[in-house]
């Protein structure tokens, strides 16, 4: 072993901080006795203590004052947590800051006067690293158990769920009679069941076993594990071991039936990103025999359409896609036309030279955002209503940017399989595909028809450029990503088949998500590449083939 | 006339010994019948079987339970209105369309079923389009070169030269067709009858016990329909021959048995003029 | 027919090709020499960089030829011929390293530094034999062989054609791709194979050795364009245009279509194995972005530049294609990818023969006239 | 082995070297300076920066009067992420253009394709990106990390401050990540980790499906200990990656990330707000507060003409690199490479930490090592830093093949790979 320069921290100190913060202390329960005058003296004393750069000592200061019971406490913590709390550099003086506004205004913590127009570069931000926001959040939760707000109230409980210690035990116990929220009201009593487990009396841990068994927590999951391994070979007199290895069993065999659902979901999540990109192929490429390499590049076209909209509407991050979508339809509907009467137009029925003329285009369209943007990748956020996930359970959750890609790909394929069924385009767009010449006999403007085509499918290919900005990069090189992919997708599907195309985006991404867990990504898309290709010697067009006169033109 | 009777007389001295390259197998008993591998085994008069074959494209019935037989040497029309599976026959004939059920044999013993195209080719069918199908990067000559009946294995192509007999023939089929003087144009730039002429061209090159031929005069002048008929009939006798043809005028001046199509199956057959008075055809074809 | 000397016989009529050989043979001769005997400060001294560069050169116009035999003559668009270049780059790659012996990094006589580094403990069984010269030389068409020859049976036989083909193609070697790029498949992951010492006992750093590379480059660009040429001029060249241009015609004629598609298939990826191999000493490393998709259908446009189906189309196409970018990437290296952009488009719009359809047109109607 | 060979390749490199310095003498009265970075293809989003630096660089050189009495010049070449072509191109700057010194690659494989060729041409390469170590080249000095100035250090602050006890090794399958979990592996079960306590995932360049491996980690840090992901996903894939984590309720404070490929730039396409508090570790951060940061940041936006345009770590590293190079020549008053390599050895220059940089005898330098916590607004801030500044190593000393090697570019060693025990020279070219 060699000797690391750099030690530093000393987990004596920390420790000690601990314990000078805790013992005195009933816990979380709140001492409403305590005298307004000392209290203020205590506020400000703990207060100060935030002004050290040591995080263990803005750590005990933190502790300290929880215990003082003034309202602004909850306030400061939040402020600390968003990075909203400063310190005057010349007096001391803590304030929040507020930089939304222009120029930047505060507040000051002590009596919460206003100060408008500040100089940020007076103050300095009172840091916090990880291991405060760690106790943060716990005290924050120890203060909102009381809160009348019925979320904030949850999210405390939540927060406390398996660090309910013995003198906590008691609080949640007066709590949980007060309660009248039934799901607040249950997780307290898995937290409670969970603490009872640390108790001597078997029955007791029975009784708790038994509540336990039907929660998916993980904090329940381990607390049962550890007393199995606590207990060893122990002999079960009490029945304690059997209760628990049944309740573990019964958890078990519930996550795994989740994980289960949780993988599916992930398959269909991919399988609808991958539909998503295929679905704008499957017209340029299945309907009209355009290999279109640019394909890839009509995407990325759409994510900086979002970055655009996103950097010229700063404030209405969370409707952007609204403008995005339409707006990347066109953009890319346009320059989807402008490629077909430039270029495409002179190479029907030479599929193959479709293919170079458009790989061509495709590197001029990566260059335009090298050149006029730049060569890095851009943000692009999420909109709020996009972050985060829908907790089913605590097994199982969908994060809402997945479901929005879900649902998205799904409406768009059927708002596409509507064009084409019930509009007179759609209809024109299949006369020409099945009989040109025909076509044209009838009076259908071929070209015009072509062009509208290859721009419907460039537009679907820029809304799919929209989507994808919200799960990768943005960047000149995002379309290449996603090339082969979608024309596999389109193989597979059976060209110009959108059902096909729908059945096989769909499983391919969920047999893809259940080969993951035991090949790894990179094995299991290369095992799909190879059942593609040898799926298509089995059925050279694909899974649900065109037959009969016209599959031979 | 008098170049195209040498024409069938040398196909009649030729054949003595078809498929002459294919090493020649063990003597295999079939019944009664000692036959070498690849020989066509005609000993019951007919040459090609169709027996209850049905073909459907996404529900559509192309051929429904056709049953059809080819005697050998026979010249035999085929007539119908369109889709009544003339085509699709043809397909499924040469190997090209598999049957979804039903029994296709060349001979007694090979089952064109589990045949490839080539295979089947190889085996002595012949088939010439609707839409005439040369290589048109080739020269007519090339073309016939393809097209002749030799080793068309890979390895034997590689180090092929052609010899003085075979040069010959080319020959001979050039002028059969008269295409003597464009035998080093390519065949893009020959005109349509030519293109058919080409076709038939490459027909008789590959020396085929039976010729499947789909609508030989379109676009054919009315000497080269002629022409066309003349060499059809020299042809049977010694081979079989299937016309598939629309004009009837073209028919009757070949056929001695006609077969009529409808629906994919048939729905007469006999003589041009017991065909005609068939209450069933007229029906069919004056219905439309 | 007289009796020629086969090579006489196979150029005899093929003007391109003579003028490519011409210059070829030329070529390899002054490189040699200006390299060699010239003193570093004259002006005629060729660079050693230079050569390594036209080296590099003749291993892609091989590899042009490589698929304008397939492409250009049998109609069949791979877009994974970058798929054999590679493999034969690994082959040449997996020798080169086996040279190394204890040399290497960690001085392991056995095993190659990458292996060593992921704590293998002995050679994997696909290693083995490659440290011979004659092994290698053989695996090196075999190997792509062997892979061509599975993908063209399977693909062949059920008559996956046209655009099809291509695409699964590039997912072959997109496949390819992903497997080499993974550590565990005991080919140096991302990092491939590199710091080769040298090659058949000559050093790779030494000007003598890079001018041998740089000559058998051009022998082999020589023998390949002969053997291609061979093939085209064939019967079974004639046959492989048919198929191209009229396949049901050549079935029904009586060609086994998949054999002759197979075995051009086989031969096409043995070319663009050895130029792989020649590639990979002369630039010194081989690693998975060679299987990379879009090198692929770069590959596809130097033979579409060139002129499709002609052989020295290709050659002259991979050259053009490659001098513009090294130039290009020299003098404006932001704006490269516009031009490379344009002259794809170019190209297919108004060259559907490509540079050499171009010159036919202009340059041999005037000499006719001056013959005349 | 063939000694004749072995004794061949070295006369032949040693006849080549001295004719590129007889060329290099003749060269024109301008000192060029080589820019080996991708302007195209894949690496072109972090490498186009480093272009821009050094040139910036260069330009500010030259107004202080260039070097030697001569003006400096750049020559910008593409080798568009292709590492064939960082060969070639190497090989170009050295031969066609006679470059004086190489600043340039960014990935491990495009060195390695470098490293033959400048070895054999006796050229100088500055190397500005953190890396797996393993390699001293006599024509290299690596000015990024090595894995005991950005890795180790980490890890021991997870386990220290935050008490990390199971451990998530998640990286991008290639040789760097490969390198850095082998040493943090062993170093975590020297430190009496178990083996199920630690979990390790490569992923392919460009991952974008997270999904299941979030749900692993997830899944993996719910057992109850305090967990901690230590990051070597490269490049690309961490937009995705980090927005799965934000998304599926991966706070910092629950299961941090320790990143060691992801600065400024990186963050620079992500929205960060998710992520406070995920951690990365580096050698120099933007938001450092020193007066040489702050000048440098200064006429970085200004040269750029971005006031919004970021700084990171690699910039820092030509910064060091680049300032070395040139006190070196000044010392050597030459710009031949055995001079200028001599010279280098021992040199320091200020970084701009508020420390220094000390060029050692196995080409490394010293750098602080400094963690940062992710901020809302893309920038990171430091929450732990190395009291002095930290030796590179070359050859790491938890792994049990190298524990015998050292890299010593002084006489009498003079080996980037010298074995104490065998006392063998390996895996070079020359001595």
């Amino acid at each position: 072993m060699r000797i690391l320069w750099y030690t530093r921290r000393h987990a004596m100190l920390s420790c000690l901080a601990w314990l000078f913060a805790c013992l005195p202390s009933p816990g979380l329960g709140q001492d409403t006795t305590a005298k307004p005058a000392d209290n203020a003296a205590a506020f400000t004393q703990a207060l100060a203590g935030l002004k050290a750069d040591d995080f263990d000592q803005k750590e005990t200061a933190l502790r300290q004052l929880v215990q003082v019971n003034d309202p602004r406490v909850l306030e400061i913590f939040k402020a600390l947590q968003d990075a909203r709390l400063y310190i005057a550099t010349q007096s001391g003086e803590f304030i929040y800051l507020n930089e939304d506004t222009d120029p930047p205004s505060g507040m000051k913590v002590l009596n919460g006067d206003k100060l408008a127009d500040i100089d940020p570069a007076a103050y300095d931000k009172v840091s916090v690293n990880n291991q405060l926001r760690t106790t943060l959040k716990e005290l924050i939760a120890g203060l909102n158990l009381h809160s009348p707000d019925r979320a904030l109230r949850l999210a405390a409980v939540n927060e406390l769920v398996g660090d309910v210690t013995p003198e906590k035990l008691a609080l949640f116990n007066q709590l949980l009679t007060q309660e009248k929220d039934p799901e607040i009201a249950e997780v307290m009593q898995v937290a409670i069941a969970i603490a009872d487990l640390d108790g001597t009396d078997s029955q007791a841990k029975i009784q708790a076993l038994q509540r336990l068994s039907d929660s998916l927590r993980p904090e329940a999951y381990n607390r049962i594990k550890s007393l199995l391994a606590e207990s060893g070979t122990q002999p079960d007199s009490s029945g304690v071991i059997a209760a628990a290895t049944k309740a573990l069993n019964n958890i078990d065999s519930r996550r795994e039936r989740y994980r289960f659902i949780e993988t599916t979901i992930f398959g269909l999540s991919l399988g609808s990103i991958l539909l998503l990109i295929a679905i704008g192929l499957s017209i340029t490429f299945g309907v009209m025999g355009v290999i279109n390499m640019a394909h890839g590049e009509l995407m990325m076209l759409g994510a900086y359409t979002t970055y655009l909209v996103q950097a010229a509407l700063p404030n209405a991050i969370d409707y952007s896609l609204f403008i995005a979508i339409p707006l990347a339809f066109l953009i890319s509907g346009l320059v989807g036309v402008a490629i077909e009467r430039g270029v495409i137009r002179f190479l029907y029925g030479r599929p193959l030279e479709t293919l170079l003329a458009t790989f061509g285009i495709s590197l001029i369209l990566q260059q335009i955002p090298r050149t006029f943007i730049s060569a890095q990748n851009v943000t692009v956020q999420n909109p709020s209503w996009l972050s985060g996930s829908w907790a089913i359970n605590p097994a199982l959750s969908i994060t809402y940017n997945r479901l929005f890609i879900f649902g998205f790909a799904i409406v768009v394929f059927f708002g596409l399989l509507a064009i084409m069924k019930k509009t007179s385009l759609g209809l024109q767009v299949r006369a020409v595909s099945q009989n040109r010449a025909m076509a044209k006999a009838m009076g259908v403007r071929t070209e015009w028809v072509d062009a509208l085509t290859f721009g419907l499918g460039s537009g679907i290919a820029g809304i799919a450029g929209v989507a994808l900005s919200q799960i990768t990069n943005v960047g000149p090189n995002l379309g290449q990503g996603y090339i082969v992919d979608s024309f596999m997708v389109v193989v597979f599907g059976g060209v110009g088949n959108v059902w096909g195309m729908l059945v096989g985006s769909l499983s391919l991404g969920t047999v893809s998500k259940y080969l993951e867990p035991w090949s790894g990504a990179v094995l299991a898309k290369i095992f799909i590449l190879i059942f593609i290709i040898l799926f298509i010697q089995k059925r050279p067009r694909g899974l649900f083939p065109q037959k009969g006169r016209a599959a031979e033109a | 006339m008098n170049r195209l009777s040498k024409m069938s007389a040398w196909f009649r001295t030729e054949s003595a010994a078809p498929n002459g390259f294919v090493p020649a197998g063990a003597p295999q008993d079939f019944g009664s019948h000692l036959l070498r591998e690849g020989e066509i085994d005609t000993s019951h008069k007919v040459i090609l079987y169709l027996e209850g074959v049905n073909v459907s494209f996404d529900g559509f019935k192309a051929l429904n339970n056709l049953t059809l037989y080819i005697n050998d040497g026979e010249l035999r029309c085929i007539i119908g209105p369109n889709g009544a599976g003339k085509t699709t026959m043809m397909d499924v004939i040469t190997g090209k369309t598999r049957p979804d059920s039903g029994q296709v044999y060349l001979g007694q013993t090979m089952d064109l079923t589990q045949m490839s195209e080539h295979e089947i080719a190889s085996a002595g069918i012949g088939r010439k389009f609707q839409k005439p199908t040369v290589f048109p990067e080739h020269t007519v000559f090339e073309n016939l070169e393809l097209a002749m009946h030799t080793d068309k294995r890979v390895w034997p192509s590689l180090i092929a030269r052609l010899s003085l007999q075979q040069r010959d023939r080319i020959d001979e089929v050039l002028n059969t067709i008269m295409l003597g003087e464009h035998r080093t144009q390519r065949a893009a730039r020959l005109s349509h009858g030519q293109k058919q002429w080409l076709e038939i061209g490459m027909l008789l090159m590959q020396d085929p016990r039976i010729l499947l031929v789909d609508e030989p005069i379109a676009g054919m002048t009315h000497q080269e329909t002629e022409r066309t008929a003349e060499l059809l009939s020299s042809l049977a006798g010694e081979r079989s021959v299937v016309v598939v043809e629309h004009d009837m005028e073209f028919v009757r001046s070949i056929a001695r048995t006609v077969t009529v199509l409808h629906e994919g199956s048939v729905l007469a057959e006999g003589s041009m003029d017991e065909v005609q008075n068939n209450p069933r055809v007229i029906e069919v074809y004056l219905g439309e | 027919m007289t009796r020629q000397p086969l090579i006489l016989h196979l150029i005899r009529d093929d003007r391109g090709g003579q003028i490519f050989i011409g210059l070829l043979v030329a070529t390899l001769l002054l490189v040699s020499i200006s390299n060699l005997l010239m003193p570093a400060d004259s002006v005629w001294h060729l660079s050693t960089y230079a050569v390594t560069l036209l080296g590099k050169y003749l291993c892609y116009a091989l590899l042009a030829i490589a698929l304008d035999l397939v492409w250009g003559y049998c109609g069949i668009l791979s877009l994974g011929h970058g798929a054999f270049f590679a493999l034969g780059g690994y082959v040449m790659g997996m020798y080169l390293m086996r040279q190394i012996g204890e040399r290497g990094v960690y001085g392991n006589a056995n095993l190659p530094d990458f292996m060593v580094f992921l704590n293998w403990k002995e050679l994997p069984w696909y290693w083995f034999g490659f440290e011979h010269a004659w092994f290698a030389a053989l695996m090196i068409v075999v190997v792509p062989g062997m892979l061509a020859f599975v993908f063209g049976w399977l693909a062949f036989r059920s008559r996956v054609t046209g655009v099809y083909l291509s695409i699964i193609t590039q997912a072959l070697t997109y496949a390819l791709m992903l497997a080499f790029f993974r550590n565990e498949m005991g080919f140096g992951g991302n990092n491939g194979l590199t710091d080769f010492k040298d090659i058949i006992g000559f050093s790779l750093q030494s000007d003598s050795t890079r001018i041998g590379l740089f000559v058998a480059s051009g022998v082999a660009l020589l023998l390949g364009y002969l053997v291609a040429r061979y093939i085209v001029t064939s019967k079974f060249g004639r046959v492989i245009i048919a198929i191209r241009d009229a396949e049901s015609r050549a079935r029904f004629v009586g060609y086994k279509v998949e054999s002759y598609k197979l075995w051009l298939f086989v031969v096409s990826a043995g070319l663009a194995g050895i130029a792989g191999a020649l590639y990979v000493p002369q630039v010194g490393i081989i690693n998975p972005s060679e299987f990379q998709p879009l090198n692929s259908i770069e590959l596809a446009i130097w033979v579409a530049v060139g002129g499709r189906g002609t052989l020295y189309g290709a050659v002259a196409g991979a050259l053009v294609v490659n001098f513009s970018k090294t130039f290009f990437t020299g003098f404006i290296p932001e704006a490269w990818l516009y031009g490379l952009g344009a002259i794809f488009i170019i190209v297919t719009l108004f060259m559907p023969k490509g540079l050499v359809g171009l010159i036919k047109q202009r340059v041999v109607p005037v000499k006719a006239a001056g013959a005349a | 082995m063939n000694n004749s060979v072995l004794r061949n390749v070295k006369l032949w490199s040693t006849a080549i070297a001295l004719g590129v310095i007889l060329q290099a003498a003749q060269a024109a009265d301008t000192i060029k300076v080589g820019i080996l970075h991708s302007l195209s293809g894949t690496m072109a989003i972090s490498e186009t920066t480093l272009k821009d630096t050094m040139l910036m660089l260069i330009d500010e050189q030259n107004k202080k009067g260039g070097l030697l009495g001569k003006k400096l010049e750049a020559v910008v070449v593409d080798p568009a992420s292709n590492w064939p072509l960082f060969a070639e191109k190497t090989r170009e700057l050295i031969q066609k253009d006679h470059v004086a010194a190489i600043f340039g690659c960014w990935t491990s494989v495009s060195r390695k394709s470098v490293l033959p060729v400048i070895e054999e041409l006796n050229g100088l390469l500055f190397y500005p990106v953190q890396y797996e170590g393993e390699e001293s080249s006599k024509n290299v000095f690596y000015t990024g990390a090595a894995p005991n100035q950005q890795a180790i250090p980490a890890v021991d602050y997870l386990m220290k401050d935050l008490k990390v006890k199971r451990w998530v090794l998640a990286g991008t399958d290639y040789v760097y990540p490969r390198t850095t979990n082998k040493i943090l592996e062993a170093y975590l079960i020297a430190k009496g980790v178990k083996k199920e306590d630690i979990m390790i995932n490569y992923t392919p360049f460009g991952h974008s499906d997270w999904q299941s491996i979030v749900a692993d980690i997830k899944k993996f840090g719910s057992a109850g200990k305090k967990t901690a992901v230590v990051s070597t996903i490269n490049g690309d894939a961490n937009v995705p990656f980090y927005k799965e984590l934000g998304n599926q309720g991966i706070s910092a404070s629950k299961i941090p990330v320790v990143a060691f490929s992801v600065g400024e730039e990186e963050l620079s396409g992500i929205d960060t707000k998710p992520l406070v508090g995920h951690l990365a570790a580096w050698n120099y951060f933007m938001s450092v507060k020193d007066k040489g940061n702050s000048a440098f940041i200064k006429e970085w936006q200004a040269y750029t003409k971005n006031p919004k345009r970021v700084s990171n770590d690699p910039m820092e590293a030509h910064y060091i690199g680049f300032n070395l190079w040139v006190k070196a020549v000044e010392k050597a008053k030459s710009i031949e490479t055995d001079k200028v390599a001599a010279a280098m050895i021992g040199l320091e220059v200020p970084n701009l930490t508020g420390g220094t940089a000390k060029v050692l005898k196995n080409h490394h330098i010293t750098k602080p090592v400094l963690i940062g916590e992710i901020q809302g607004n893309g920038q990171f801030e430091v929450v732990w830093k190395t009291k002095a500044e930290v030796p590179g190593d070359a050859w790491s000393k938890f792994l049990p093949e190298d524990k015998n090697i050292v890299a010593d570019w002084t006489a009498p060693i003079n080996c980037g790979n010298y074995n104490t025990k065998t006392k063998k020279c390996s895996g070079q070219n020359y001595k």
